[in-house]
């Protein structure tokens, strides 16, 4: 590709081919399906039934340990779109675009959940189910954020176009999220409402900051087990007739 | 016309294009160069590729597999497609006026000419909501007259013409190719000119289900 | 480049002329939300001079986002744009021209109206300067800004509420310093802080816009 | 174990509802994940083999 | 008749299903109109709560608003409008077809989501049932009473705005009463006569609506 | 074909009709009898009046001067004019579906079949935005397989066919006067069917600046 005006290393060009992209994603696969699996049961478990109450809160804390990871995530999954969508957009790289394409359904997952564990959790520890405090207020307008990319793909038929769409779109919206971010906690500290903050402990027992690690690991390991799955299967629909696909395994039957 | 012709260089060229759409190949392996005096006469039933072979000539469409290469860079070209690009509630005039902007000025007895020259004097000043669908028509090929291209791109620009319209039209086909410029069109009605070139796109269908390589990269 | 322009705002401005319908339309939404919110929610003259600002600028905002719909999908449909973009120029200075005419067609009046459903809102007098200039900076970024949303969804079928689930997320950090400048400015505050973050924003959205939505456009 | 019995475990001092619907959705909607992007393989799969079919 | 009306229902809940999009969008619109209100106003529990009835309803009516304005306008625009009217079927059986599904789409989402809206507004919990019902018996109205608009600006490019100004008078009463009903239920007094008055308003726009909007159809 | 022939009465006709448009008088004084068998070609330049003729005969368009006559009230009529009338995002067969659905209803294997006869076989489950314009012209057409109708109106048909398309459509054509139908239709090609009946507009236009007489009442 000596037409790309900028070079790129070697390995960078395979794995922007279709074929390098199907075999290798297949590779690691069911490795990330089993760490997914393990380190969110191990966590789960531990933090259901062997970490400790937390002194304040009782036993609502435990929900920290399904609630943070869904926060992390739902930020990280942001950004990673955009990435994907940048390569795709300066490399011409189609898998990029499917890659930023399979992260939409799983970042809204995420972010749904942190909104709604978000919102339980409210209910023993602030007496309310919702406050316009800023981190949720941002939370809730990054879900918007991916609602409408979700739909602007669900409305555009064609593929290439609706990779190409996602990408300025997640590029433009992780270009604001810092700034929404700040916004909403300037707006909130003016407005001086809510009394409430998200208990900031800087030193957790280990019993109860392990469990957390355990799931934030998880969920990352599940997250790339679904973006794997996905840009697959956008690879096999787009590659249908391709020769290496025809011969492949996964085709052929064996 | 305003520029000076010169027949040996080469317009445009085409190198092993091709074009899938919806994982059907509509054409596999296309080499064709347009020169100037060119008229080439694009051929094929319907869904062949017509509109998608122009429109990626145009730029309107990605090429994925091969080149379209031209000159350089300042050919000027003018597409027509199967939607016109006029403004219902402006004028024929109005919209001549902006249409040529885009690449140029022009004086409004030049416009009033060019509709003239497709007859369509005395609406000039309706707006082109009001005008039957062979007189939209005309609207938009009196650009032809009023900015100076080297290639035209015609896509069916006989449709919801009448018979003195297509003779008028292919006369002006020939004046434009005799001063060096170059046209490619589709049209499924026969053209009645001395050199026509036809390209009939049944020829580069490949077989169903085959595939074109995959190059890796693509140009989207 | 700057002919290619010109000729975009010309014939822009002449279809607004040709059906001035278009041009008070946004400016009728304006007031109509305005005048339900008090019918809606309640007529007291405290609880409505405490609302006011936010109401204004959501208001501005839901008229902004409803006029951006057509932006480029008129274009699209009649097959005009495609002979935009393909005149030798980049696409970003289409946009740009077409952001323009925009905004003076929707936002200008916007602000020139202001004063008075200021004091129909009870806003305190001394508030409406600085209601006007946050406006001023405001507008123009909502309108760079919906371009994106309006390019992206060029071409989809019925694509106005994508619209607005695309863009307004966007909108958020405009609205929340736009109404709090006013805010502030009613309680006698200072507010040089918010105006140069609004203009923070509106440079932000003048650096992106032309960028994303011109490629948008090319899809 | 941090709690004496399975129905302290479950009732969590009050909590419980408020703990157990959130895990129980966190593992819900990220397996209904996994089983979409399954289901999205296999039917990608199957459209292929069924144009390797229609085609030799 | 009811064949015809049966292919038009059919037809168009398909048109949907292919793009699921349009369906959540009116939801979404909703939800972001309620998001904005607190961010461009005030977050504070006590003021929201004291509005919650009259915002929920001005949402609710804009988004029933926007989505007024395909009603008609995309049959027209590709030509399928003239091969219903050309059906030896009267107009007004099309007409209730199209609001029938129009308020299935973009009504009775709104009803189902109104329980959490209402909680982020902080709306009193035994006010919810009165808003669900108010909504239940307001939304088809308002997506009847629109429907007249909508015929009238079918074929009127840019016709979005124009349907709003035909159309937000008609919607004044019902917002009131609405609202006002939802308010009084906060407050914990009777609301059998707001009800009755939104079953009148519903009663005449199912009585003028097919025939005006019919005939509007056809001119 | 499921209703008797009966070539004895008429299906529909005009008297004086005359139609005004922007203060241009199109045809003045048109009487003309469509009965079973008919097929007759509207013919006239760009602008003449044929679309707005035809749009007068389907009811689309108010009729001011002269009557139009329908032999009953049940005359089935199909009109397909310059808009097609089909959904872009719903498939061919979907769009059939619900246009047949209008006045009757049909089952999956009549619509495929219809699209089979319009040389649609294979595209049945494709959305119509993702076909040419030939084949979109080709679904719109599968109508006439489908829904058994006493008059065709049709405006330019032929637009966008390929040579073939035009041949069987003639055909088409050809059967269904023979089995008692009637069709009207514009075009700007030539019919190749031995009993055409042409019915020239420019034979029915008057001077420029002759005014049609003013009823005082219409029927609109
Ligand atoms: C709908 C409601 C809520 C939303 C949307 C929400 C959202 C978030 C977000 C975005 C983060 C940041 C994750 C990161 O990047 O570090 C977070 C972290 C956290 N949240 Fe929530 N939250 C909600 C409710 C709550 C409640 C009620 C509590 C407990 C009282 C809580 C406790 C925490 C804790 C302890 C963290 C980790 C703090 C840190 O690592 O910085 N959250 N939440
Ligand atoms: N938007 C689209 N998405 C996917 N496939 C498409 C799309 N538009 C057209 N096609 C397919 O591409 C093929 C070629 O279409 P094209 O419009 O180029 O044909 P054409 O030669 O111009 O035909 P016609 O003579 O009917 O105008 C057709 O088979 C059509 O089904
Ligand atoms: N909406 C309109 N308002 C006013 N005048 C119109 C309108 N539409 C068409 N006309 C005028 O009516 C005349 C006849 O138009 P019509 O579309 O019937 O012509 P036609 O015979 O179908 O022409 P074509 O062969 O170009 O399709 C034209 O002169 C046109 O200017
Ligand atoms: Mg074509
Ligand atoms: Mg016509």
């Amino acid at each position: 590709m000596t037409e790309s005006s900028w070079r790129m290393p070697r390995w960078f060009h395979q794995m922007g081919s279709p074929k390098w992209f199907y075999g290798f994603a297949g590779i690691l696969q069911p490795w990330f399906a089993i760490a997914a699996l393990g380190l969110l049961t191990w966590g789960a478990v531990w933090g259901l039934a062997f970490a400790p109450a937390d002194y304040q809160q009782g036993n609502s804390f435990r929900i920290m340990y399904v609630h943070v990871p869904a926060a992390i995530l739902s930020q990280s999954i942001f950004l990673g779109m955009a990435v994907a969508g940048a390569v795709g957009l300066v490399w011409k790289m189609k898998v990029a675009f499917m890659v930023a394409r399979s992260c939409i359904a799983i970042g809204a997952t995420f972010t749904a959940i942190a909104l709604v564990t978000g919102a339980i959790w409210g209910k023993p520890t602030w007496g309310a189910y919702w406050v316009w405090d800023a981190r949720l207020t941002s939370t809730l307008v990054l879900f918007f954020l991916y609602a409408g990319i979700m739909a602007l793909n669900q409305a555009i038929s064609e593929r290439h176009i609706a990779g190409k769409a996602t990408a300025i779109l997640a590029i433009v919206g992780t270009i604001n999220i810092p700034i929404i971010k700040y916004s909403v906690e300037w707006w909130n500290t003016l407005h001086q409402s809510s009394s409430f903050t998200l208990t900031a402990k800087p030193s957790m027992p280990a019993d109860m900051y392990l469990p957390l690690l355990l799931t934030v690991l998880g969920s990352y390991c599940l997250f790339a087990l679904v973006v794997l799955m996905r840009t697959r299967s956008q690879i096999v629909q787009s590659q249908s007739g391709a020769s290496w696909l025809m011969q492949h395994r996964d085709i052929t039957g064996a | 016309m305003s520029f000076t012709p010169s027949f040996d260089v080469h317009l445009l060229c085409t190198s092993a294009l091709a074009c899938e759409r919806d994982s059907r190949v509509l054409y596999n392996d296309l080499n064709f160069v347009v020169k100037p005096g060119h008229l080439w006469h694009v051929k094929g039933r319907n869904g062949a590729g017509k509109t998608t072979l122009l429109r990626q000539l145009a730029g309107l469409h990605p090429v994925d597999t091969g080149e379209v290469l031209y000159s350089n860079n300042s050919i000027k070209m003018i597409y027509i497609g199967h939607k016109l690009g006029l403004k219902e509630q402006l004028t024929a005039d109005e919209n001549l006026c902006w249409l040529a902007g885009l690449d140029g000025s022009s004086t409004q007895s030049q416009r009033y000419a060019a509709l003239e020259h497709v007859g369509l004097r005395g609406y000039e000043e309706n707006p082109v909501a009001q005008l039957s669908a062979g007189q939209k028509r005309r609207v938009a090929l009196a650009r032809l007259h009023l900015c100076k291209a080297d290639v035209w791109l015609l896509d069916e620009p006989f449709t919801s013409l009448d018979q003195q319209g297509i003779i008028d039209e292919i006369d002006w086909l020939r004046q434009h190719t005799r001063a060096g410029g170059a046209v490619l069109m589709t049209s499924h009605q026969d053209i009645n000119l001395p050199n026509v070139k036809i390209l009939d796109l049944g020829q580069y269908s490949p077989l169903l289900g085959e595939c074109l390589p995959d190059k890796g990269s693509s140009i989207i | 480049m700057i002919r290619y322009m010109w000729a975009i705002v010309r014939r822009d401005l002449l279809l607004v002329a040709r059906q001035p319908a278009e041009m008070i339309n946004p400016l009728v939404f304006f007031l109509l939300v305005i005048a339900l919110f008090p019918l809606g929610v309640s007529p007291e003259a405290a609880l409505l001079s405490q609302t006011a600002a936010g109401v204004i600028w959501v208001a501005a905002m839901l008229a902004t986002l409803l006029s951006l719909e057509l932006l480029f999908k008129l274009d699209h449909d009649d097959g005009s744009l495609e002979q935009l973009l393909l005149a030798p120029y980049p696409s970003w200075s289409l946009v740009l021209a077409k952001v323009f005419v925009h905004w003076l067609v929707s936002g200008l009046p916007l602000i020139l109206i202001s004063p008075l459903i200021a004091t129909m809102l009870f806003l305190p007098s001394h508030a409406v300067p600085t209601l006007m200039l946050s406006l001023l900076i405001g507008t123009p970024t909502l309108s760079l800004l919906g371009a994106i949303g309006a390019a992206l969804v060029t071409g989809v079928r019925g694509g106005g509420m994508l619209l607005t689930l695309l863009i307004l997320p966007l909108y958020v950090p405009v609205i929340i310093f736009g109404a709090s400048s006013v805010a502030a400015a009613a309680q006698g505050m200072a507010i040089g802080g918010y105006m140069a973050l609004l203009a923070a924003m509106f440079v932000f959205a003048l650096m992106i816009t032309p960028w994303s939505a011109g490629s948008a456009l090319k899809l | 174990m941090y709690f004496e019995s399975l129905e302290a475990l479950l009732n969590m001092a009050g909590h419980g509802p408020y703990v157990w619907s959130c895990y129980g959705l966190f593992f819900a909607l990220l397996g209904i994940n996994v089983w979409h992007a399954k289901r999205q393989q296999l039917k990608a799969l199957k459209q292929v083999k069924a144009f390797v079919r229609r085609n030799s």
